[in-house]
């Protein structure tokens, strides 16, 4: 364990401080943007160290804090970042700048709160991606909801209830199963430390239980097919911004749930399980690609093209078992949960950009549906060319973000099945056609109607958002190795960690 | 002797006819308190028989704090009693249905 | 002998009068008929060497509870023939629960012995026994802060009952002495200007 | 070395990003001059790596330019394999390239994405120079994406056009089709020989072909013949075989320079170089090359009939492309590698010439593609006549000409193989020739003689085209007649691939063949002799009789063989299925999906369902709320009745 100082506390903290500060000082509406500006560019200058003092050739948690916390259930403050958290918590700090600057004009009603609530909300998410302890985990996890809910519920479209409801109710309903997983565990070890529940001797029901109620917290978060529908509504209702965070990074907390509670705690509970998990991200890649392909609202097809590829994730954490069953051999395995954080990482570019993509052109037009789109590029040249880029990113070219998880995850999946790597590989048309046939019918034709030739084009602002994401997705894409450098320790360890029955002797 | 079965078992007795009695005067929501007490006092004696045959004081303590508790409620259920009565000019049970669902 | 006499007299009495509560058609009766039961349960309990009980029953129950209950009752004015109406179309039921009740109670207390223990008796009491004595150590060493809460619960229950039965009168004319201090002339007193008039 | 040929593979990249981020500043001349800059000094360079590989007998290069990434043990490079297959292959690609961007000046002079153009044809080369360098999968791949990329953003170039974007998107979903199974292909390369490096994969290909792949309990493939299977599904996609060649006659609503750059002379033949660079893994599957036979052999004779009935220049010229790249299939088939690479090349030059050569029609006649509105050209632009003549002649294997040699040593090779379809191969591409000669000469006489079908204003204005596109198309004809005649040594029967090129000894026909070349003169003396070229001849003839001197006959004999012009027009029907069955199916399967999987099952069924349940059972359970006390205190009463009972059945 190495310590780290207080550079994670703060991490946490500073921008759920400065969000409160952003609620106090809100009257103003110009000192509340540039105070969220600050405190957000704060937290990204402060989130580079993670990165650049990083240990890469270890697995152990880094940035350590620890102190007592609640003591009469033996909970403790106990923070910490390894390979596959680091990555999240710094898409976390450069997605909240994003989203501040691109939310600068958007808003206007109870511009403040909208701002303090994405504070918050970065504070709380990268409390989750750092907390180290069960109890502490939950808060974060449960509390994140909070400005979520308000983000769509009040700054949402017209059936922004409906949307926050289902959203709430989904996610809640999941959250509660695992909490008492947690309960459980704490009441068999006496701690609520992960590395303990990690270590900690299982019977296999007793994983079974445990695996399931893990997976009903993660896979409504991912989300997997078939509890995936609030995701669509969510992010149809919710703001620019909110739908952001939804597909940025939102949806990661599943994965990274996954990754650091399902397949450590309950590896034998993962590995009878596996069909579920895989057979569920199948499903998610071929029906949710073809159900993308029906839709007519932009934010929608967005939505669906994401549960597709969060399906890639899940099915490279999960592919480890069956490699190990057909080629009785573990190389594969941690290429598979490579495949799986970057496409997780990319993922959270890519999609970001194409919902501040729509959200750019809703600014503008104030319409979601593609049909009141087309011939964009003649009005809007340059965000014409952003958008497809963010379109072939999003359809997996090489080169792009896009390409790397998937194909390492196909890789992977073929050494467990040819007919996994089959299907998962549908994505490779599947996903070209939904996000190219959308990028013809908005972005390509003649001008459709006066609406889009009234269009202007970008403003600096914008530009630079997407410019910088466009940025981030080329250097991901052309190379990730410093990228994979830095996970390869946990990824390993966590292949290791696959391998071994914890089921009590 | 008085065996300790003697007074339990008039004191299921006595429980029994509190109940009877909460049905047959279902309308008469001074009768049903009337039950109540007669209930407690049966529950009393059970204490107050066990406290004797085992030869420990806490069941005796015990029936202080209940008669207490007992005082305290006839008190506020007669008050509520009085409101209700007031508000209605009934203290007919069936007439007291708003906390239907 | 003689108290198990005594016993099983007041014992009758106890389930007469405790019948008659529920039976009786006034509830006046039924109210005496309670003090009468709670005049043999005090009985009983006096047999039962629980001498403070029995006589706080009788003082606090019999003297202040019951006093209330008579009270309620005849102050308010019940239609007694109104209450009554349906009674009888129960009964069976009330006495198949009842009867049940008895007979699952007296199985486990008779014929299941409560694990041996219901064919126990008394034990000697000391020569210097004193159960009021008994009952305040325990009350005031070991049991302090219960009875304090049993304290607090009476005062919050007494407190309840005046504020539920409280009656504000409308159209009294209390007076508000802050009001009248605070006044201003100006409040009260409005010079106004005139042009003057000519007569018509 | 290396920093000359990353030079060469990112001199484009560079001058392909200033003229595409900063186009404006740089004007119209900046953009052209950059970029052919760019590739000039590529072109220099390419050939100087060919010449120091060829005759200056430098070795082999193969090396890392930076690792992409780790993982799993894998690493995964950005590297260069330079030996004589790339070294060739950079040559032709640099140099047509090149050609298409002096050519360009002219052809897209008044176009308001000029600089848009240049941007896009520079960052192909170096797309494209990426995927014929590369020394591994994942690079070739990235390449391989990366043309396909390119090229769907120059087929929407004129994005306002329906056509043009139903095109691009239509091309990229069919390439896309073609790279899933290549994903897969390469997939099943990492999977039995653990890694991604053509030198080691090519070393442990013994590990493919020792290994089974259970694709359901009872079906159990080898491991190679699937992988090689998968791999030539995306050349299918690539290199537009049938079935995947729907998109390349669509592709033509691109402007003219690309149509000879990428879809005629480079992008397509990608997948050519991709199954020869393959070779080590394709020898040791019979049945995967039998594949490769008879998908090849197919496309070339039926693709080409389509090239008889169309009347669009350009997509004559594509259809010719299509079977031309049958052609090369069917050498990569019968293990003839260097035939296939060969006429790859002679192909590059002629076809780019052909494409320019319509395109500086199609600017002369102001941009009008249809053939029947032409005729008579001969005497307005004399070079574009001799020009397009030479590549003509080329194309159909006029004895001589670079497409004669290589041709020619195709069919020989497809005659000496006894491979499964062979037989069927050598009448498909015997006949081919005639049909080759047919719609070619169709074409060049419907364009360039006889009368003169236009209407009388662009009959005013027709021209000889400026320098900027007559000089490339006389640079491309030199190659396309000449290249042939030292080239046809050294590249089929010489040792000029030495190990770049895999063949096992039992399948070496070019072999046999050579063991009957005596140089290339008495090469083209035998071939008088031989049946192709007097298929050729016949084919010539046909056309003169029909389109020049009889165009009545043409007619009748559409009328006579209705059904057959029937089947032709629609183009097999390929795309009537595509679009009506295969797009229907998808789109309502997605429909369907969502309203029925999501909406009913999922949304009203499970999600508000259980709220209704809930909703309910709350609505039974508020009976018993009744709101009496005694209701209450019965329920309590029952409780603890049954509460004792409960005691009493225990004990």
């Amino acid at each position: 364990m190495m310590s780290g100082g207080y550079l994670l506390s703060l991490l946490i903290w500073l921008p759920i401080v400065g969000g409160f500060a952003v609620l106090f000082f809100g009257d103003r509406v110009l000192v509340a943007k540039w105070l969220s500006l600050i405190v957000s560019g704060l937290s990204l200058v402060l989130s580079v160290p993670l990165w650049t003092s990083f240990k890469t050739g270890t697995a152990a948690m880094q940035f350590v804090e620890r102190s007592p916390w609640i003591s009469t259930i033996h909970s403790e403050y106990y923070i910490g970042v390894d390979g596959i958290s680091m990555p999240l918590i710094l898409l976390t700090t450069f997605t909240t700048v994003l989203i501040v600057i691109a939310s600068w004009t958007n808003v206007e009603k109870r511009v403040a709160q909208y701002f303090a609530a994405f504070l918050i909300l970065e504070g709380l998410m990268i409390g989750v991606f750092a907390a180290l302890d069960g109890v502490l985990f939950y808060v974060f996890w449960e509390a994140m909801l909070i400005p979520m809910f308000i983000i769509i519920g009040v700054w949402g479209g017209p059936r922004r209830v409906y949307a926050t409801i289902k959203f709430f109710l989904y996610t809640f309903i999941g959250s509660l199963l695992m909490l008492v997983a947690l309960i459980y565990m704490y009441l068999k070890s006496g701690s609520y430390e992960l590395a303990v529940f990690q270590h900690m001797p299982l019977t296999l029901t007793e994983q079974t239980f445990i695996f399931l109620a893990f997976f009903a917290a993660f896979a409504v978060k991912v989300p997997m097919w078939p509890v995936h529908t609030w995701l669509p509504d969510a992010h149809v209702e919710a703001p620019t911004g909110g739908s952001v965070v939804l597909a940025a990074i939102m949806l990661k907390m599943g994965g990274y749930g996954f990754l650091r509670f399902s397949l450590p705690i309950a590896p034998d509970a993962s590995r009878e399980l596996d069909w579920l998990i895989i057979g569920l991200s199948l499903i998610a890649v071929v029906y949710i690609g073809f159900v993308a392909l029906a839709q007519r609202d932009m934010k929608k097809l967005i939505a669906y093209s994401s549960i597709a590829h969060m399906g890639f994730v899940t099915l490279g954490m999960f592919i480890g078992f069956q490699i190990v069953a057909a080629t009785g051999r573990t190389s594969g395995i941690s290429m598979g949960l490579d495949g799986a954080i970057v496409q997780m990482l990319s993922h959270g570019l890519v999609s970001g950009a194409m919902f501040l993509c729509v959200g750019v052109m809703y600014d503008r037009v104030h319409s979601r549906e593609i049909s009141a789109y087309g011939g964009v590029i003649n009005t809007m040249p340059k965000f014409a060319a952003f958008m497809v880029l963010f379109a072939l990113a999003n359809s997996g070219l090489p080169g792009t973000s896009g390409f790397i998880g998937e194909f390492m995850v196909i890789l992977a999946s073929f050494k467990a099945n040819v007919w996994y790597a089959f299907l998962a590989a549908t994505i490779l048309v599947l996903g070209a056609a939904y996000t190219l046939w959308l990028v013809k019918r908005v972005i390509f034709g003649e001008v459709a109607n006066d609406k889009v030739a009234a269009l202007k084009d970008l403003n600096g602002r914008e530009f630079l958002v997407l410019g910088v994401l466009a940025a981030a997705v080329l250097l991901v894409g052309l190379w990730p190795a410093p990228l994979l450098d830095v996970m390869r320790a946990s990824t390993q360890q966590l292949a290791q960690q696959l391998l071994v029955s914890k089921i009590a002797p | 002797m008085i065996t300790l079965n003697y007074v339990l078992t008039l004191s299921a007795i006595l429980f029994a006819i509190a109940v009877a009695g909460v049905f047959l005067n279902r309308r008469n929501i001074i009768v049903l308190l009337m039950c109540i007490e007669l209930m407690l006092l049966a529950v009393n004696f059970n204490f107050v028989a066990f406290s004797r045959y085992l030869g420990d004081i806490g069941g005796q303590i015990f029936v202080f704090f209940i008669l207490t508790v007992a005082a305290a409620e006839a008190a506020i259920g007669l008050a509520i009693l009085v409101v209700v009565f007031r508000e209605r000019r009934s203290i007919e049970v069936e007439d007291l249905d708003t906390l239907q669902g | 002998m003689f108290p198990t006499i005594l016993f099983f007299t007041f014992a009758a009495t106890l389930i007469a009068a405790a019948l008659g509560v529920i039976l009786a058609r006034n509830p006046v009766y039924s109210a005496l008929l309670l003090v009468l039961c709670f005049f043999n349960s005090a009985v009983i309990w006096l047999l039962l060497d629980a001498e403070f009980l029995g006589i706080v029953l009788v003082l606090v129950y019999v003297g202040a509870v019951m006093v209330l209950f008579l009270f309620v009752v005849m102050m308010l004015d019940i239609n007694l023939a109104e209450l009554r109406k349906g009674l009888a179309s129960y009964w069976p039921l009330a006495v198949a629960i009842a009867g049940f009740v008895v007979f699952a109670m007296i199985n486990i207390i008779v014929v299941k012995h409560l694990g041996g223990m219901s064919m126990r008796t008394a034990p000697a009491l000391a020569a210097n026994y004193s159960n009021t004595r008994e009952l305040g150590t325990a009350l005031f060493t070991r049991y302090a802060y219960p009875a304090q809460i049993a304290a607090v619960i009476l005062l919050v229950a007494s407190v309840a009952a005046i504020v539920l039965t409280l009656r504000r009168r409308t159209g009294g004319k209390p007076q508000n002495i802050a009001q009248q201090v605070a006044v201003r002339a100006k409040d009260r007193v409005r010079i106004v200007k005139m042009a003057s008039e000519k007569r018509p | 070395m290396q920093s000359i040929y990353l030079t060469i593979a990112l001199a484009p990249l560079v001058a392909a990003v200033i003229a595409g981020l900063f186009g404006k500043s740089i004007g119209r001349a900046g953009a052209h001059s950059i970029t052919i800059l760019g590739v000039g000094i590529s072109c220099i360079l390419s050939c100087y790596v060919l010449y120091q590989i060829v005759f200056a007998g430098q070795a082999p290069f193969n090396g890392a330019v930076y690792t992409w990434l780790v993982s799993d043990g894998v690493t995964m490079d950005v590297g260069f394999l330079i030996d004589r297959l790339s070294a060739l292959m950079m040559v032709v690609v640099t140099f047509v390239s090149l050609m298409v961007h002096v050519y360009t000046i002219g052809y897209m002079h008044d176009d308001a994405g000029y600089q848009r153009f240049f941007s896009y044809i520079s960052l192909f080369t170096f797309s494209m120079l990426m995927l014929v360098m590369s020394n591994n999968f994942v690079q070739l791949f990235f390449g391989w994406e990366a043309v396909g990329v390119v090229s769907y953003l120059l087929i929407g170039f004129w994005y306002t056009r329906p056509t043009a974007i139903f095109a691009n998107l239509k091309a990229f979903l069919v390439n896309r089709v073609g790279d899933f199974g290549f994903v897969l292909g390469i997939a099943a390369v990492l999977r039995y020989t653990g890694s991604m490096d053509y030198a080691t994969v090519f070393a442990h290909a013994d590990q493919i072909a020792a290994a089974q792949i259970h694709v359901s309990s009872s079906i159990v493939w080898p491991a190679i013949t699937f992988t090689c299977i998968c791999l030539f599904v995306g050349a299918m996609g690539k290199s537009a075989q049938v079935p995947l060649h729907v998109w390349l006659p669509d592709s033509m609503e691109g402007p003219t320079p690309i149509s000879a750059l990428i879809h005629a002379a480079t992008m397509v033949t990608a997948g050519i170089f991709m199954v020869a660079r393959m070779s080590p893994l394709f020898e040791l599957s019979e049945t995967a090359l039998s594949t490769v036979l008879i998908i090849g052999s197919t496309t070339a004779f039926f693709m080409g009939l389509l090239g008889i009935v169309n009347n669009d220049i350009k997509r004559v010229v594509a259809y010719s492309t299509l079977s031309q790249l049958g052609y090369m299939t069917v050498a990569l088939g019968v293990s003839a590698y260097s035939a296939g690479i060969f006429h790859l090349m002679t192909h590059a030059f002629f076809k780019a010439l052909l494409f320019l050569a319509a395109g500086s029609v199609i600017m002369a006649m102001h941009h009008e593609q249809d053939m029947r509105k032409m005729g008579g050209l001969k005497k307005y632009m004399p070079i574009t006549y001799w020009t397009c003549l030479v590549g003509s002649l080329a194309l159909i294997g006029f004895p001589g000409s670079s497409g004669f040699f290589s041709k020619d040593a195709l069919i020989d090779a497809v005659h000496e193989s006894h491979r499964t379809g062979s037989g069927y191969a050598y009448f498909c591409v015997l006949t081919g020739v005639f049909i080759t000669a047919l719609y070619t000469f169709r074409m060049f006489f419907m364009t360039f003689e006889g009368k003169e079908r236009m209407d009388h204003h662009t009959q005013e204005h027709l021209h000889e085209s400026p320098w900027v596109v007559t000089v490339p198309l006389i640079l491309l004809a030199i190659p396309s007649a000449l290249i042939g005649w030292f080239a046809v040594k050294p590249v089929l029967f010489g040792d000029y691939f030495g190990g770049a090129i895999h063949v096992l000894p039992a399948n070496d026909v070019l072999g046999r063949v050579g063991e009957e070349f005596h140089g290339s003169g008495a090469f083209v003396w035998s071939a008088l002799t031989a049946l192709p070229v007097w298929f050729a001849a016949l084919g010539v003839f046909t056309a003169w009789v029909f389109f020049l001197k009889r165009p009545d006959l043409a007619d009748s004999a559409e009328r006579r063989f209705k059904w057959l012009h029937t089947i032709l027009v629609n183009k097999y029907g390929f795309d009537w299925f595509n679009e009506h069955v295969i797009m229907v199916a998808a789109r309502a399967l997605g429909g369907g999906l969502w309203r029925f999987g999501d909406q009913i099952v999922i949304d009203e069924g499970l999600v508000n369902g259980s709220a209704r349940t809930v909703g309910w059972l709350g609505s039974v359970m508020r009976y018993a709320q009744s709101g009496y006390l005694y209701h209450y205190a019965f329920a309590m009463i029952l409780g603890l009745a049954s509460f004792l009972l409960w005691i009493l059945w225990r004990t």
